[in-house]
């Protein structure tokens, strides 16, 4: 029995070893994700491996190269589409090129591209697709109509960037481990090997459909590429060193290691989430109050809570949403906002009637997210005399309560932009999203959802400026912080092509 | 049948109290005639243990980190609390005993402070599951029958769940912090418990004695509370302390996974993990932490051997 | 049998053995000598707790180490002293020269393994020979103690108590050795088997000639099989002597008690006369004789006594009391 | 012997459905919902988390689903599909357990080979030097939080001496630090449970019967006293193995192996209802399994058991012809 055993368990051994394939020649790029638990078929929930692959393995009918690219200003980079003519607000034609196969040789048509829309809406993976995309019909081989949910602004742009492609008859007589393991890639790698939950390894398609005027997306720069998922922010630091990966996420202390030393390069990018302060202004909460809002608002300082967590990489914010969109309004830059003035807040606090040290805030946080920015808020708090209870909860737990005005009184929390700012502050002001409760800090003001529709109407400068001092005026909401993260690679990448937030990985270029 | 065996031998094991005394003499101390302690009685296991180096160096470390916790307003200059940034990431010096954090504040005082929260939550965890398991243990052992298989039932199903996925799901059914923390570990903490004394039960419950109390018609409660718990309460010391040392080390992986004690308290396994990731660069911030949890997890281990060694006849020449 | 002079083939000379139980130095045997002829049965009688398991130990060398504190003297076996031999030759002595009988059939077999391996193991130990040629000896033996051959495979747990005492016979006897220590052999079995287990002993010892030495507290198995006898009184023997000097003539007030304790067909007494009084603790050092506390005839003298000399009643009749002149019991 | 094995069988079936119903209720009832969180951090609209929630089957009432998932799972051995990824969870789980099986079985493998000599050792010559020393240092390894142990390990063995890999799971190298890390932690108990029983038998009149018959020491350690000592050591080995097989969560989030713990723990806090019911039943079905196994190696090692489970049926057979 004893023998039978070992024999069985060495078999196992050799298998996984063949399954990492050698590389062949050219450049192979080993890279480290912080996530686990990804899948690597056309359609998935979002994670950083999927957002790092996607576009490798799965073409989709257009690319968008920066955050706010249009279609009307002609931004966005044609992959599988030919060409996009707008008939009205909510109806597109799309034609496809005539050659698109996938890496098992089946032909990609116009009825596969509607099978992949509806495919996906029903999965309800990608959100913006489920509130944007209404229905998608073949009106010839390779030409087919998109029809939208409505017209707003950047709905084009969503549907045509966020759906992968692939062949509906190979996704219906593939089996989920055929899917999982060695899928029919409609983009310019293919799948070499996948072990669960642990890594990929993509290599380049010699028979990739498309050969002149690529988009970044469609670059065949490394032979081949292989993705490790490293969650643990200190082994993906060692991993760096000791050579077993060519190129990863640093987390923000452990950069100062690899700065100065040129056998490694770094390349900073914005977080795509950034980070805001929101006042509870319900009755149930001493927030309400103007007074004690202003009193909190200064009484801390962004940079000194973001040196809570151990670094000083980040860029403060001087508005709710982050410096990031085009319809950004770059003076409020320069202008004061909320400075850490600890006098200023103690006369606020004695306004609003609170001995120093009476008034209690309870901050709402997730427990998994680093503490330091929190414990460096409650300390400077505490010298202007407010006492900051931290509620810590598992991420599931915090967001059920963000949504009970009495659980908490001020909130931390994050949203990212895709396109415009105006979007970034509907997703926190719009009371379409919050009905009865108004904002997301419960705060029913009808002259904020008015300035809120003009902003976000014209995106002129003057109601821009309007909305921005509404808010910073009452203070319902503060911006503090975007982290800025930084991917190590080693000396062999000289540019990740970093677009949009996430590195093109086949768009990288080598030292030579 | 084959379990019987396995949960008899999985309790004698653990706690391997054999009452086999083989009719010896009294022990006699010192040449000096003794009234024969009867071994398994408390008095008799004091003296022994006072005389295991081992216990006695465990008894003198956990006394001396509670007397510091107790002190440690008194004697550290800064707040557990208190931030001074621009001393961030010291190594130890005369200023910060044993250095600061990523956010100024003084390891001294902090690793102090903390030793209350793994104490605390080691204690009453351990109590919380020693109370409700030797209840269920004892309700098991001594009515048997239809009663014992189902609490010995409910015990397989809690055994089926890893401890730790136990924890998480507790806490992240009632949210983190100290308090949930104790929750979690207490409840997980039963099975153990339950097993021990159902096992001392079915030990005892055939000594004369109990069927004594029972001819003299004592309700079943008293013979419960009076007889059968106080005879069979030297083995659950062992377990008491082995329990406290795990409990430490659980809840520190609590900390690591992001749950258990939330940031701000200077639980020492919320500093482990927070500091993990410091662990090149300034790694005076994990050894400090780690170091205290080995000296308290190991006094207790001592002392539970100790008192092991005590109860078991069988282990003492 | 009758007694022959020859040289002695096992002897006991002066042997001391002490426990260490925490810091209490236990007393067992203290001084004990006597001698085995050839083919001779030695009966050592006493009370439980009087050091005859530890001197039927000593002999084997198998005490057990960690509780026991200074053994002293010598055991002489064909001249060699037992406590001066090295591993090597204590190994090839245990089970050819000298093996034993244990007092609880239950616990001395081990129970995860058949009878037969356990007896031919035994047997290899000794005899360089196949493991076919040392099942076959075992079969013998079982067979000599009045177990059918078919049990040979089966486990100790599926014999009753009297079929493992004849099972830990076999295992003792399996290599002919010239000394057998029968420690207590009968005292687990009932009164029925006890009969049974005995006259097989004593078949068996005539048959291949062992020298034994029987211990027992009962003097009517002693009066069944042993031609000497030795008194054992708190580690010290303080009677010896052919079976018929002891049996006939009790000088030492202990041995007559023990008699007196018997009852006796003849008189129809409502009430045995006991010894009074319990054994002496074993860790104390006592000056005087050790039974003096218990003794109906303690006096003067018997302070005077020293207790370290054995005083002559007849030729190889010892007694350690300096009354000698032994009335009827 | 095979009429107790199904009857076993038999008594797993509704502790498995015990441990599904409890799990899926509890991580019902926890406060969370999995379709925001499934969507990710950030802002989401009402109608987005709507949406999201149709997609995944929650709007339907809780009995339906846990009817449904229960009865696909007893029934039809179908795990269903996990909430939040919406692949098999089956299929996850199987390509997960090998890891965890590797991390298991070697573990074991690790302390048994140090901690059953040590054990014997330590018994055999009880309170010696070598005995407190080797207490001493196996305790002090038992007291380390495994996390500690494990980032240590990988400072000393990968980043100094740069003998073996960092994290990753693909050739064997990965797995010698997660091995050691994993064992490290359990080897002080289970030398002092093998030193516990192997000093309860070497005291035991057997082994003076075996020491009387002029046995090597050697022999009677092992084939006497050892045999005997097994079964307190199975016990705790297959306890042991049993818990390990639920995935060793710690060491796998260290050293990023996907194993069944971290699914779990990524399960329960993503609120995925599916995949922690099936992640539970599948390692509470490993556990009953092993206990099974180590209950049958009972009868190898012990006849007076092997006994009993025949008893039944010999009795039957002794009636037949009597």
């Amino acid at each position: 029995m004893k023998h039978f055993f070992a024999l069985f368990l060495a078999l196992m051994m050799a298998v996984t070893m063949l399954s990492a394939a050698s590389a062949e020649t050219g450049h192979s790029v080993t890279v480290a994700v912080d996530d686990d638990s990804f899948t690597i078929g056309p359609w998935g929930s979002a994670g950083a491996v999927r957002d790092w692959t996607e576009t490798v393995m799965w073409t989709h009918l257009c690319y968008r190269p920066f955050v706010g690219a249009a279609l009307d200003k002609d931004e966005l980079q044609m992959v599988a589409a030919k060409s996009v003519t707008k008939v009205d607000d909510t109806t597109y034609d799309v034609e496809i090129f005539d050659n698109i196969t996938d890496s098992q040789g089946n032909a990609i048509k116009a009825s596969d591209v509607v099978f992949s829309y509806q495919q996906l809406a029903s999965l309800g993976y990608v959100s913006e697709i489920g509130v944007y995309f209404d229905s998608a019909e073949a009106t010839g081989d390779y030409t087919l109509t998109l029809h939208l949910k409505d017209g707003t602004e950047g709905a084009i742009e969503n549907v045509l960037t966020l759906c992968s492609i692939a062949s509906q008859a190979w996704y219906e007589g593939a089996s989920q481990d055929e899917i999982e393991t060695n899928p029919a890639t409609t983009g310019p790698y293919t799948v070499a090997g996948v072990e669960t939950a642990s890594s990929i390894t993509m290599a380049a398609r010699a028979d990739y459909w498309k050969s002149e005027d690529l988009a970044y997306v469609e670059q065949q720069n490394a032979d081949q590429i292989v993705i490790l998922c490293i969650t643990e922010a200190s082994m993906r630091s060692v991993a760096l060193e000791n050579g077993e990966v060519d190129m990863a996420e640093i987390s923000a202390n452990d950069v100062s290691r690899f700065e100065g030393n040129d056998a490694y390069n770094i390349t900073n990018y914005n977080n795509f989430m950034s980070q805001y302060l929101i006042f509870n202004t319900s009755e149930n909460s001493p927030c309400q109050d103007e007074n004690v809002r202003k009193a909190i608002a200064y009484g801390f300082d962004c940079m000194t809570m973001l040196m809570g967590s151990g670094t000083t990489a980040g860029i403060v914010s001087y508005d709710v949403a982050p410096n990031m969109a085009p319809d950004y309004v770059q003076a409020w830059d320069e202008a004061e906002y909320f400075p850490w003035k600890p006098e200023v807040a103690a006369q606020y606090l004695a306004d609003a009637g609170y001995q120093p040290g009476e008034l209690t805030i309870r901050i709402l946080v997730t427990a998994q997210a680093p503490q330091g920015p929190y414990q460096a808020l409650q300390a400077m708090l505490m010298q202007s005399g407010i006492n900051l209870e931290i509620c810590a909860y598992d991420r599931a737990v915090r967001q059920t309560y963000q949504e009970d005005p009495t659980a908490w009184d001020i909130a931390e929390y994050s949203d990212s932009i895709t396109d415009f700012t105006t979007h970034f502050w509907e997703d926190l002001f719009s009371e379409k999203n919050y009905g009865a409760n108004g904002t997301q800090g419960f705060t029913v003001d009808p002259t904020l959802q008015q300035l809120l529709a003009a902003a976000s109407a014209d995106r002129s400068e003057e109601n821009m400026n309007a909305f921005h001092d509404y808010v910073a005026e009452h203070c319902y909401m503060i911006g503090l912080y975007t982290e800025i993260r930084s991917i190590v690679t080693g000396s062999g990448i000289t540019d990740i092509c970093l677009q949009k937030l996430n590195p093109v990985l086949n768009a990288m270029t080598f030292a030579e | 049948m084959p379990e019987e065996i396995r949960n008899e031998v999985m309790e004698r094991q653990e706690r391997s109290h054999e009452g086999k005394g083989k009719g010896r003499h009294g022990h006699h101390r010192h040449g000096k005639p003794q009234d024969s302690v009867k071994p398994g009685s408390l008095k008799y296991v004091w003296r022994s243990v006072s005389h295991n180096k081992g216990a006695v160096i465990g008894m003198i470390l956990l006394a001396l980190i509670v007397v510091l916790c107790l002190l440690s307003p008194i004697i550290c200059r800064y707040g557990y609390a208190e931030m001074n940034i621009q001393d961030w990431y010291q190594t130890p010096n005369p200023n910060h005993l044993l250095g600061t954090d990523q956010m100024g504040r003084d390891l001294l005082s902090r690793v102090l402070y903390g030793a209350r929260y793994t104490l605390i939550i080691g204690i009453t965890a351990t109590a919380m599951s020693a109370v409700l398991g030797i209840l269920l243990g004892a309700v098991a052992g001594y009515f048997g029958g239809f009663v014992d298989s189902c609490v010995m039932r409910f015990l397989d199903l809690f055994q089926a769940f890893p401890t730790l996925v136990l924890a998480m799901a507790f806490c992240a059914v009632f949210g983190t912090g100290v308090d949930k923390c104790i929750l979690a570990l207490g409840i997980t903490g039963i099975p153990g418990f339950a097993r021990l004394m159902r096992a001392n039960i079915l030990r005892i419950a055939n000594m004369e004695y109990i069927e004594a109390a029972k001819t003299i018609n004592c309700p079943t409660w008293k013979t419960i509370l009076k007889h059968i718990i106080p005879n069979s309460i030297s083995p659950v010391i062992v377990e008491i302390a082995m329990t406290i040392s795990r409990n430490g080390l659980t809840s520190s992986s609590l900390s690591f996974l992001g749950l258990g004690v939330q940031a701000p308290k200077p639980e020492w396994g919320a500093m482990l993990s927070e500091a993990r990731s410091y662990i090149r660069d300034y790694p005076h911030m994990v050894i400090v932490p780690g170091i205290f949890i080995v000296i308290t997890v190991l006094s207790f281990n001592l002392i539970g051997d100790a008192f092991r060694d005590a109860l078991d006849p069988t282990l003492k020449d | 049998m009758q007694k022959n002079n020859d040289k002695p083939l096992f002897e006991v000379k002066n042997l001391t053995v002490e426990y260490h139980s925490g810091d209490a130095i236990i007393h067992a045997v203290s001084g004990v000598s006597f001698d085995l002829k050839p083919g001779e049965t030695l009966g050592l009688v006493g009370e439980t707790g009087a050091g005859k398991t530890t001197i039927a130990r000593a002999s084997l060398r198998i005490l057990p180490e960690y509780s026991v504190e200074r053994v002293d003297g010598e055991i002489l076996y064909n001249g060699e002293d037992v406590l001066k031999m090295n591993d090597g030759q204590l190994r090839k002595l245990r089970g050819e020269h000298i093996s034993m009988i244990f007092q609880d059939p239950m616990t001395a077999l081990n129970p995860v393994k058949t009878v037969i391996s356990q007896i031919a193991e035994g047997y290899r130990e000794h005899h360089q020979c196949s493991a076919a040629e040392a099942n076959q000896v075992a079969i013998k033996m079982l067979e000599m103690v009045g177990i059918v051959a078919q049990r040979a495979n089966d486990y100790p747990h599926q014999f009753s108590g009297g079929m493992k005492q004849r099972v830990v016979i076999a295992l003792a006897l399996a290599c002919s050795p010239k000394v057998l220590i029968a420690d207590e052999p009968t005292t687990a079995l009932d009164v029925t088997i006890q009969a049974q287990v005995l006259d097989l002993i004593k078949g068996l010892r005539d048959e291949l000639g062992t020298a034994m030495i029987l211990i027992t507290h009962d003097l009517g198995i002693v009066a069944d099989v042993c031609d000497k006898v030795c008194v054992i009184y708190a580690g010290r023997i303080v009677e010896s002597g052919t079976k018929e000097d002891i049996f006939d003539h009790p000088t030492h007030p202990y041995t007559q008690g023990l008699f007196a304790a018997l009852p006796d067909l003849e008189h129809n007494v409502r009430r045995l006369k006991p010894i009074e009084g319990l054994p002496p603790d074993p860790s104390e050092e006592r000056r005087f004789c050790d039974f003096m506390d218990r003794c109906p005839h303690r006096c003067r003298e018997c302070k005077g006594f020293d207790k370290n000399t054995m005083v002559e009643v007849s030729p190889g009749h010892y007694t350690r009391c300096w009354r000698t002149e032994g009335k009827e019991a | 012997m095979v009429k107790y094995v199904i009857k076993r069988l038999l008594i797993m079936i509704p502790l498995l459905l015990a441990v599904g119903i409890i799990m899926f209720t509890l991580m019902n009832f926890v406060p969370g919902d999995p379709a925001q969180l499934a969507l990710g951090s950030g802002v989401h609209t009402q109608e987005e988390i709507e949406l999201k929630r149709e997609a995944m089957g929650l709007n339907r009432p809780f009995v339906v689903r846990l009817t449904e998932y229960i009865g696909n799972i007893f029934l039809h051995f179908d795990f269903g599909k996990s909430l939040t990824s919406g692949t098999e969870i089956k299929y996850e789980l199987m390509s997960r357990f090998p890891y965890t099986f590797y991390i298991a079985v070697f573990s074991i493998l690790l302390t048994i080979v140090v901690g059953l000599p040590l054990g014997i050792y330590t018994a055999v010559h009880a309170n010696s030097l070598g005995d407190k020393a080797s207490l001493f240092i196996t305790l002090l390894f038992d007291c380390m939080p495994s996390f500690w142990t494990a980032l240590l390990l990988v400072l000393l063995f990968s980043l100094n001496l740069r003998w073996l890999p960092s994290s990753g799971a693909s050739t064997w190298k990965h797995f010698v630090l997660p091995v050691i890390a994993n064992s490290l932690g359990g080897l002080a108990g289970f030398t002092r449970q093998v030193r516990a029983s192997m000093l309860e038998v070497i005291r035991s009149d057997y082994i003076t019967t075996a020491r009387s018959k002029g046995l090597k020491e050697h022999a009677v350690v092992y084939n006497h006293a050892l045999p005997n000592a097994l079964i307190p050591i199975l016990t705790v080995i297959g306890m042991r193995f049993g818990s390990m097989l639920g995935g060793a969560t710690i060491v796998e989030v260290v050293f990023s192996i996907p194993g069944i713990g971290q699914y779990l723990v990524n399960a329960i806090s993503g609120r995925d209802y599916n995949a922690c019911t099936g992640g539970i039943i599948f390692i509470a079905f490993t556990f009953s399994v092993i206990m099974l196994l180590t209950d049958l190696l009972y009868a190898w090692v012990d006849p007076r058991i092997k006994a009993q489970y025949a008893g039944a049926s010999k009795r039957k057979k002794v009636a037949a012809n009597a």
